[in-house]
């Protein structure tokens, strides 16, 4: 019953929100993405650690085709689907400042959104995995459309083609291992995988690059991410929010959950590339965040990095690479949440994200440059900060993966303190300008956006062990999967 | 059978209407009409009968395309309402437009070549009539006159190949020739293959498929937009019917003979049809390229030569009629009268008419293949079936074709919601605001239960 | 009777309660309860510190450590790492020494900034600070050790930045924050392979099983080098020394403190608790060693040139550090600790010197502008003398002692070391005493409006010179050579920490005649270069040329620092940013994107050029449908 | 004597047909049209089709062809001024349709793959037997193309009878 | 293969792919619409005659039947075509299908 809840409440919202109109229809968008953030909290009250799959059902839904509403909830979903619970009240209520208010549509795309993402978070069905994969693009799509910047209609049309383009490879591959599994076929999860498993080991490459390239555009890996900054530059705050706070966790997300098990002896084959691949993103990004004149734009950049970085650390195939992964996602979606909307209340009060034009805001502003920082911090992995256990993780496997390989993605660390704070300095300190003069620091609603956001950046940063605990069976599972395929085919 | 009846006796009703002055109301019976129609049909679910020395068949196959023909003629008459209260030819239009709707339900069932023929033929000249039905039009007549001059022109090859076909096997009864094709596998003379390569040349051009689809664009746009509507709904799917009746259950056996020739068609209809329709700028223009790119996908599905290629282009083609209607239907909403509509016309359609807007989002995003609409789920099951029987080369250039279809829907997409625009905001009945809301709706059902809808 | 895990618990916690209290209520807070607050926790941590170290003298000396473990931090697969505090004299004497001397510090800003409107940040970073020192210390782990390190790179960067409003020191922030990343990357590399090859990084385990290593093994340099990059970039050691001397832009209590007296000698506790690897590890020691000694030579002969105060005394500390590291990388790591001690005293009271001078001259710093304060400032030049003889090694003073057993460990390794570590301590000599004379003989040449303004510093400020200056005299007595008949306490008490590097390295001692000869050769030459520099600064007056006078060449590239930061920029910064932009606008704008965007192009041109086909013309589109038929009717006839 | 007929008949429609492609004036056109289904009706003697070939005279030539007139009269189009296409497509149309016939003639082979008729000639051509066929087996098409009569009658007097509304 | 009166089948076939292409040749080589319809007469008439020759072949009264259909089929397209014509003819002035190329592109 909470299953059904967690996933189908934000549809039913948005569709009332989309039918009744409410006058108010933000406060109606936040209580309801409240009410959602209480079902997942309950979900964390019931959930037991130690069994593999909670909260699972499994209806058929095209029984001919094999293709059933499966859905279930492991400590990686969990996570996840909490992290995209517990932000999208923030992005909501993020969006009250004094803008001009959104629509109703606004918050039922930001709802529906919301149904799209647990649904990815939770589906153990390839095709229904496949279908929320596809909803979460249309939201988003549209929340960009409609209240994006300048060219936004180029912009998002190719962030939209670029990302279906790569989920249309996905459904390919899906569609081959469907045809591999045993008897009438199915999308179920275990057969997919056992699927995947029963494949020789080049068409287990086939396999690899066909998901590999859907996620890998969705998370952005280099070189296939051409479409992200230009895309969190154009949207509006919120969409970018929803993009790189959550939506690029479901690259990450199908990394771990759908490709390693899958396809091991694919993932063997490419993940060196893979790691290659995101690790040159990595250094390639950061060093393109570093002439960046856009505040925003240097954010997506960094996004960019600090995602290479997750995404090369699950491909060392690692205990501690996964749960740096899965520790990182959270710890990324909250750190760029509070940075995109800082970005936010600066554009707001100065009208401009060009950094040269911002100076000395700390000096009207304390309290705003202080939360900044920290969460700056958070980014750039300050330990006792969230960014930190799951970069030092991540950075630990890919280490004993391959010492130079780490250390190279460990560069991050130095890169990323470099622009960032070079950001820091060129907008918060030195002497006040024109464009600062009248900065004023934190209103109260600000506040209660971002002060749980710091919170949350330093309470994770300091005592990460229950989120650990919570993933921890969820990833000794799937590696588990893993190794036991690769030991019956040694 | 019997749904054949009413909509004939509908169609001659409309003309003695016309002399007993019951012009007003009569729209509205003859939607009733044909939507009781479909019903009928339906009753006769599961009982496979012949009828008239076996001139019609009626199985579960034509009885789930019947009911589909008819179900879009009840929504045409629903949608088409303003269609008629424009004209002078009231009773005349909607006895033509009932009596393709005859012709459409022959294609459904018909166990004979002579009905092909004639169900062909009542449902063409109808349209050919109905195209030019705005006469002061000079679009309208040149979409008329295209229209009837190459369906006459390729209505002399089907003919052809029908003769040949009868050459061949010396029956027009489809069954027959089944069975004497089956029978005789060994020893068919050599013109039976180009009679039957004929006959898919001629049904190729009733579903516009490339390189016989170049009517297909002119005459959409020419046309009244309410009959464009169906020609890209009803003829599309009688066609489809017709076709599948031939080549999935009369020429199976001779698959070799058509089978690669159906393949170039229908990779050139994919590709063709999508790289060109980038380009265009008249939303109708956009459609007819749409609809041809949508005969590619079904093409797809009816090369693999798979009995379960029925209930995948049944699926596909309800996914496709749907999205049509509901995109006819705004469309309809937004013309203005002797004006062609383009792209830039959509300009801040969400801001002044968000109804509209999201109506055509929907039908845009569902042929777009985007889930879970039934657009996607009819291009997912044509994948499906075509990986099935290991075309994976083609199923990539499908899926290539259908990202670009994504660019062309999506421009019309971002221009209803960008800025500009005249932002008038149109006053709808709320007759046709109920229409949107049964689409919509019908449109997510589909989608979101295809099993529902695999009935064949 | 309170739990010693208690107390171990409540060190770093006063100051992070102090931190919190004065972060949260940074503007509500009044100006003169802010102080209190912030020396009062550091004064809790004090005497905390006392009583353990108290209670560790107490028991026996195989027995001094304690270990607390508050709770699991971050735990994934096998890697472990949890929040635990490790007491031993090693971590016992550093306690003292930040909670000591961050408490005289603590109090002397009290009095430095009292006229700072931003007063109350300043002590919640200083508080922040002595915390994550704390944690650098304390930490039973390297992870911990680690935080620390990294915690307080921020707060130097933030007090470096302290007056945000000028641009100078903000980027002097960021280079520090950067380059200590640097090191800190070699540091967590380091971290990581312990990890792999031990499985764990409790240092307890960690150690446990080292002794099972072969000596010189490859991972175990790799390991120690790694973490020497880590020290290199906190220790401020070639090449990543150039931060240290920048940093002098934040207040001077934070240079005394954080770049003096604590947070750079974090890469010299780090090698001392590291000692066993290290000394398993020859290569990397040998590293130490050189790199030491270049850095203290290099560094010395920088600060000969130096007009700022500040500048003169940061490369005082850099050159100072290396001597460390010479004694560290001749294994003598008691002796490098000794001298770290005696140098937290000395250095911080310099520091502080030269701060109540800046205070008394209202900010000015170049010494060219100073000259015969000694009337006008006389506390601070008592103590200031002090400072300077207790670095000169002028018996008896602190870092006589300190710097002698480093010689002595030098001549003992190789008379070479000596004799550089010699040079080093006596270019020391020199521009100390350059500086002293400068700053307080001679005439004043400040302008007579500055003169008449001049007055000693306030007792807050004045107290903590006077307490530093007497530690600083006779803080060497802890460490007094059995050659001079002392018992060397320092190195017993660090005994236990060193046990078995040392048993590894065998003992061996100098000859006590041989320890004579070398001390009064020291201590000789050490009076002759006082008497040179007097005879040059204090008799002759001779004052430092302009800048745009012209130098000898040596002079100048002394004084331009050997044009480092120079050539960095040149090499490493210029370079990074023409990659980057060469990655925006060429691969990224003209290779990856125009790929992407020309598959949207393509398209579009096709179309354009397939839609033509579309050419309206009855005539044509039935012959494109016959050539069709043509086509496929062909194609059947052929296949039959 | 058949096969000479045969020969005759077909030599004669071939021209005449060609010759309706041919001549200039639609007029001409239709009165070679005129020959070629007099030949046709010929033909349809020859193969005892005897009443078809009385219906097709009487449809083609006396229905189709007097429409066809009358239209050409009504129109004024009864001089050869029609523009012609450019001797380019001419010669592309003369290829092509020689393509075509090629190809046709090349897959319309094999009737000696026929099976060989066992039934004896009756008289298939004639009314009765035609009759019973069509209002028996095709009774339905037949009545169905009522449908399609009335369709097109319907279809014909909307469109040809001019707009009175709007030329008022 | 003969016919009942001994010509040979083929001989029809040839004969009607003759008048067949003829009349595609017709539809291509001319511009003026009524030309054209009377081509695909021509068209419908090679169909019919083959029809009819299988008919007889075949001794089978349905090919002659069909050619009934497409006799009504023919007439009510000549109807409808003549109409669009005549439609077309008042607003153009002309039977020139080269005029019609308003919908391109």
């Amino acid at each position: 019953m909470l299953t059904l809840f967690i996933i189908f409440w934000p549809l039913v919202a948005a569709i009332l929100l989309f039918l009744f109109r409410p006058a108010n229809s933000r406060i109606f968008a936040f209580a309801a993405s409240l009410l959602e953030l209480i079902a997942s909290l309950a979900i964390v009250y019931l959930f037991d650690a130690s069994s593999i799959d909670t909260f699972s059902i499994s209806v058929p839904w095209i029984q001919k085709l094999g293709i059933s509403f499966s859905v279930g909830m492991d400590g990686i979903s969990l996570l996840l689907v909490l992290l995209t619970t517990v932000l999208t009240p923030f992005i909501i209520f993020s969006s009250f400042g004094n803008g001009q208010p959104k629509s109703h549509t606004f918050y039922g795309l930001i709802l529906l959104m919301q149904m799209a993402l647990v649904g990815v978070f939770m589906a153990r069905d390839g095709f229904l995995f496949y279908v929320f994969w596809e909803m979460a693009l249309i939201p988003i799509y549209f929340i960009c459309l409609m209240w994006g910047g300048e060219n936004r209609g180029r912009v998002t049309f190719k962030f939209f083609v670029y990302t279906l383009a790569g989920s249309l490879f996905m459904l390919i591959g899906l569609l081959y291992l469907y045809f591999q599994t045993g008897g009438d076929h199915s999308f179920d999860i275990n057969q997919l995988y056992l699927a995947g498993q029963s494949l020789t080991v080049s068409e287990q490459s086939y396999i690899f690059w066909a998901f590999f390239l859907a996620f890998a555009i969705k998370m952005p890996v280099f070189p296939f991410h051409t479409w992200q900054p230009d895309t969190y530059v154009t949207a509006p705050f919120q969409g970018t929010m929803l993009l790189s706070a959550i939506m690029l966790k479901m690259g990450i997300y199908g990394l771990i959950r759908w490709l390693l098990p899958m396809v091991p002896m694919g993932v063997e084959q490419w993940g060196s590339t893979a790691i290659i691949l995101s690790v040159i993103g990595i250094v390639y990004a950061s060093c393109i965040a570093l002439v960046q004149k856009d505040i925003k734009r240097l954010i997506a950049y960094s996004s960019i990095a600090h995602v290479g970085l997750i995404s090369a650390g699950v491909f060392t195939l690692t205990k501690i690479g996964i749960q740096g992964a899965v520790i990182q996602m959270i710890s990324h979606g909250v750190v760029v949440f509070g940075l995109f909307y800082i970005v936010e209340l600066i554009l707001d009060r100065t009208k401009t994200h060009a950094i040269s034009e911002i100076s000395g805001v700390r000096l009207n502003a304390p309290i705003f440059a202080s939360v900044f920082l920290i969460i700056l911090l958070g980014s750039i992995a300050l330990p006792f900060t969230s960014g930190f256990v799951g970069e030092f993780l991540l950075i630990n496997s890919l280490i004993q993966y391959s010492i130079v390989i780490g250390i190279i993605a460990a560069l991050t660390t130095i890169l990323g303190a470099v622009y960032m704070l070079r950001a820091f300095q060129q907008t918060m300190l030195g002497e006040v300008n024109q464009n600062s003069k009248l900065f004023l620091d934190l209103t109260t609603q600000e506040k209660i956006v971002l002060y749980p956001i710091t919170l949350l950046v330093l309470v994770i940063g300091i005592y990460p062990t229950p989120l650990l605990a919570l993933s921890e069976p969820a990833v000794n599972q799937i590696l588990m999967i893993v190794s036991d395929y690769m030991a019956s085919v040694k | 059978m019997n749904a054949l009846y009413i909509i004939c006796g509908l169609g001659i009703a409309s003309l003695v209407a016309e002399i007993i002055n019951f012009k007003k109301w009569f729209v509205a019976v003859a939607g009733v009409g044909v939507a009781v129609a479909a019903v009928i049909a339906a009753t006769d679910w599961n009982s496979s009968t012949h009828y008239f020395s076996e001139m019609v068949i009626i199985d579960n196959f034509s009885i789930s395309f019947t009911i589909l023909i008819c179900a879009i003629g009840a929504i045409w008459f629903w949608m088409a309402h303003d269609y008629f209260h424009d004209e002078t030819h009231v009773t005349d239009q909607s006895a033509l437009i009932l009596f393709a709707l005859v012709g459409a339900i022959i294609l459904t069932s018909f166990n004979n070549m002579s009905m092909l023929f004639l169900g062909i033929e009542i449902l063409s000249i109808s349209l050919y009539v109905l195209a030019g039905s705005r006469k002061d039009s000079i679009f309208s007549n040149e979409a008329a006159f295209k229209y009837f001059l190459m369906g006459s022109f390729a209505t002399g090859f089907l003919l052809m190949g029908i003769a040949l076909v009868y050459g061949a096997t010396g029956t027009f009864e489809l069954t027959k020739i089944a069975v004497y094709t089956s029978e005789h596998h060994a020893q068919l003379p050599g013109f039976f293959y180009a009679g039957v390569l004929l006959i898919m040349i001629g049904m190729s051009f009733k579903v516009s498929a490339v390189p016989f689809h170049f009517w297909a664009p002119d005459v959409y746009q020419g046309s009244p937009s309410a009959i464009t509507a169906f020609m890209s709904t009803v003829v599309k799917v009688a066609a489809f019917a017709a076709f599948l009746r031939l080549f999935i259950n009369v020429f199976s056996v001779v698959q070799s003979t058509w089978l690669f020739t159906l393949q170039a068609i229908a990779i050139f209809t994919l590709i063709l049809s999508s790289v060109t329709a980038v380009f265009q700028s008249n939303i109708k223009r956009l459609l007819a390229y749409s609809s041809v790119g949508h005969a590619g996908y079904i093409l797809l599905s009816l090369v693999t030569g798979s009995a379960e290629s029925n209930g995948v282009i049944f699926y596909y083609l309800i996914g496709y009629s749907v999205a049509s209607l509901l995109a006819f239907a705004v469309l309809i909403q937004l013309e203005v009268k002797d004006k062609e509509t383009s792209i830039d016309d959509f300009k801040g359609l969400f801001k002044s008419n968000p109804l509209l807007a999201v109506a055509m989002t929907v039908a845009l995003l569902s042929m777009a293949g985007i889930p879970p609409l039934p657009g996607f789920f009819g291009k997912y099951l044509a994948l499906s079936l075509a990986l099935s029987v290991g075309y994976v080369g083609f199923s990539i250039v499908a899926i290539l074709t259908s990202l670009v279809g994504v660019y062309y829907y999506f421009k019309v997409i971002i221009s209803m919601f960008q800025e500009g625009g005249d932002g008038k905001t149109l006053t709808l009945s709320s007759s046709i605001r109920l229409l949107l809301f049964v689409l919509l709706g019908l449109t997510i059902v589909v989608g979101i239960f295809p099993a529902l809808f695999q009935v064949i | 009777m309170v739990s010693t895990d208690l107390l171990i618990s409540l060190v770093p916690l006063f100051p992070l309660l102090g931190f919190v209290i004065i972060a949260l209520n940074v503007n509500r807070l009044s100006k003169s309860v802010v102080p209190y607050i912030a020396c009062g926790s550091i004064f809790l941590s004090f005497v905390i510190a006392l009583t353990l170290f108290f209670q560790l003298l107490s028991l026996a000396p195989e027995q001094r450590s304690f270990t607390v473990t508050l709770f699991n931090w971050i735990s994934a697969g096998d890697f472990n790492a949890g929040i635990g505090f490790l007491i031993d004299p090693l971590s016992s004497l550093m306690l003292l020494i930040i909670t000591g001397v961050g408490f005289l510090i603590h109090v002397y800003s009290v009095g430095y900034m009292h006229d700072d409107p931003a007063v109350n940040r300043f002590f919640s970073y200083l508080n922040l600070f002595v915390f994550f020192m704390l944690l650098l210390v304390m930490g039973s782990n390297y992870l911990l050790m680690f935080v620390g390190w990294e915690g307080v790179g921020l707060c130097s960067y933030l007090l470096i930045g302290f007056w945000f409003k000028n641009k100078d020191y903000t980027n002097a922030a960021n280079k520090a924050f950067i380059m200590n990343r640097i090191g800190d990357l070699g540091l967590i590399a380091g971290v990581v392979l312990i990890f792999v090859q031990f499985g764990s990084i409790d240092y307890a385990t960690v150690f446990a099983k080292a002794g099972e290593l072969s000596t010189g093994s490859e991972i175990l340099t790799l390991i120690t080098v790694l973490l020497f990059v880590g020290a290199m970039g906190k220790s401020a050691q070639i090449p990543l020394y150039t931060w240290l001397p920048d940093a002098m832009a934040g207040p001077t209590p934070v240079s005394a403190l954080i770049h003096a007296a604590t947070m750079v000698t974090a890469g010299i506790y780090m090698i001392a608790r590291n000692n066993l690897l290290y000394t398993l590890s020859p290569v990397a020691l040998n590293l130490v060693l050189v790199v030491g000694l270049v850095t203290a030579l290099w560094a010395a002969v920088i600060a000969l040139t130096q007009n700022d105060i500040k500048k003169v005394l940061a490369y005082s500390t850099v050159s100072q550090l290396g001597l460390m590291f010479v004694a560290l990388g001749v294994g003598a790591y008691s002796s490098g600790i000794f001298h770290m001690t005696t140098h937290a005293f000395f250095k911080a009271l310099l520091f502080l010197g030269a701060g109540s001078v800046i205070h008394g001259l209202h900010g000015e710093q170049d010494i060219r502008k100073m000259g015969g304060l000694k009337k006008y400032l006389p506390v601070t030049f008592l103590t200031f003398l002090i400072g300077v003889l207790a670095i000169s090694g002028i018996p008896p003073f602190a870092g006589f002692f300190s710097k002698d057993e480093i010689l002595a460990k030098a001549f003992e390794a190789n008379p070479l070391v000596w004799g550089f570590a010699l040079l080093t301590s006596l270019l020391t000599v020199f521009y100390m005493f350059r500086l002293l004379f400068l700053t307080f003989y001679g005439k004043a040449r400040t302008s007579e409006q500055t003169i008449s303004h001049i007055h000693e510093s306030p007792k807050s400020i004045t107290i903590p010179l006077i307490l530093l200056a007497v530690l600083s005299a006779v803080g060497g007595f802890m460490g007094v050579p059995e050659a001079l008949f002392g018992s060397n306490q320092v190195s017993h008490f660090l005994q236990p920490v060193f046990e078995k590097s040392l048993a590894l390295m065998g003992e061996e001692h100098l000859s006590h005649s041989t320890e004579y000869v070398l001390m009064g050769l020291v201590v000789g030459l050490t009076l002759i270069i006082i008497y040179v520099a007097y005879n040059s600064y204090a008799k002759k007056n001779i004052v430092p040329v302009n800048d745009d006078q012209a130098t000898s060449s040596l002079h100048k590239l002394s004084y331009h620092k050997f044009y480092v930061d120079e050539l960095y920029e040149a090499i490493i910064v210029k370079p990074l940013y023409s990659i980057s932009s060469f990655f925006e606008r060429i691969v990224e704008k003209a290779a990856i994107d125009r790929i992407v965007n020309s598959v949207g192009f393509s398209v579009d041109g096709s179309s354009r050029v397939l839609r033509l086909l579309q050419t309206g013309n009855i005539g044509f589109y039935i012959f494109a449908m016959v050539i069709g038929i043509i086509l496929i009717l062909a194609a059947n006839s052929l296949m039959h | 004597m058949t096969l000479n007929l045969f020969y005759f008949l077909s030599f004669l429609g071939v021209l005449s047909a060609l010759l309706v492609v041919f001549s200039k004036n639609p007029v001409h056109s239709v009165l070679y049209l005129i020959i070629t289904f007099f030949v046709i009706a010929g033909h349809y003697v020859l193969l005892n089709a005897q009443f078809l070939a009385i219906v097709h005279i009487i449809v083609y030539a006396g229905a189709i062809m007097v429409l066809f007139l009358y239209v050409i009269m009504l129109l004024n189009l009864n001089q050869d001024a029609e523009p012609h296409h450019s001797n380019l497509i001419r010669f592309s149309a003369t290829i092509s349709a020689g393509l075509l016939l090629l190809v046709l003639v090349a897959s319309l082979k094999g009737t000696d793959q026929l099976m060989i008729q066992t039934a004896t000639p009756t008289e298939i051509g004639l009314v009765k037997s035609l009759g019973r066929v069509l209002f028996k087996e095709y009774l339905l098409p037949f009545e169905l193309s009522s449908i399609l009569l009335l369709a097109a009658m319907v279809g014909a007097v909307m469109l040809g009878k001019p707009d009175n509304v709007k030329s008022k | 293969m003969k016919t009942a009166q001994g010509i040979p089948l083929d001989y029809y076939i040839w004969l009607s792919a003759a008048l067949f292409t003829i009349g595609v040749l017709g539809v291509l080589y001319r511009r003026n619409a009524i030309i054209i319809f009377m081509c695909i007469e021509l068209m419908l008439n090679a169909v019919n005659l083959l029809l009819v020759a299988f008919s007889n072949y075949y001794n089978d009264a349905s090919g002659q039947v069909f050619v009934f259909f497409i006799m009504a089929v023919a007439a009510a397209e000549v109807a409808v075509g003549l109409a669009i014509l005549i439609m077309m003819y008042r607003n153009t002035k002309t039977t020139d299908i080269n005029i019609l190329n308003k919908l391109k592109w």
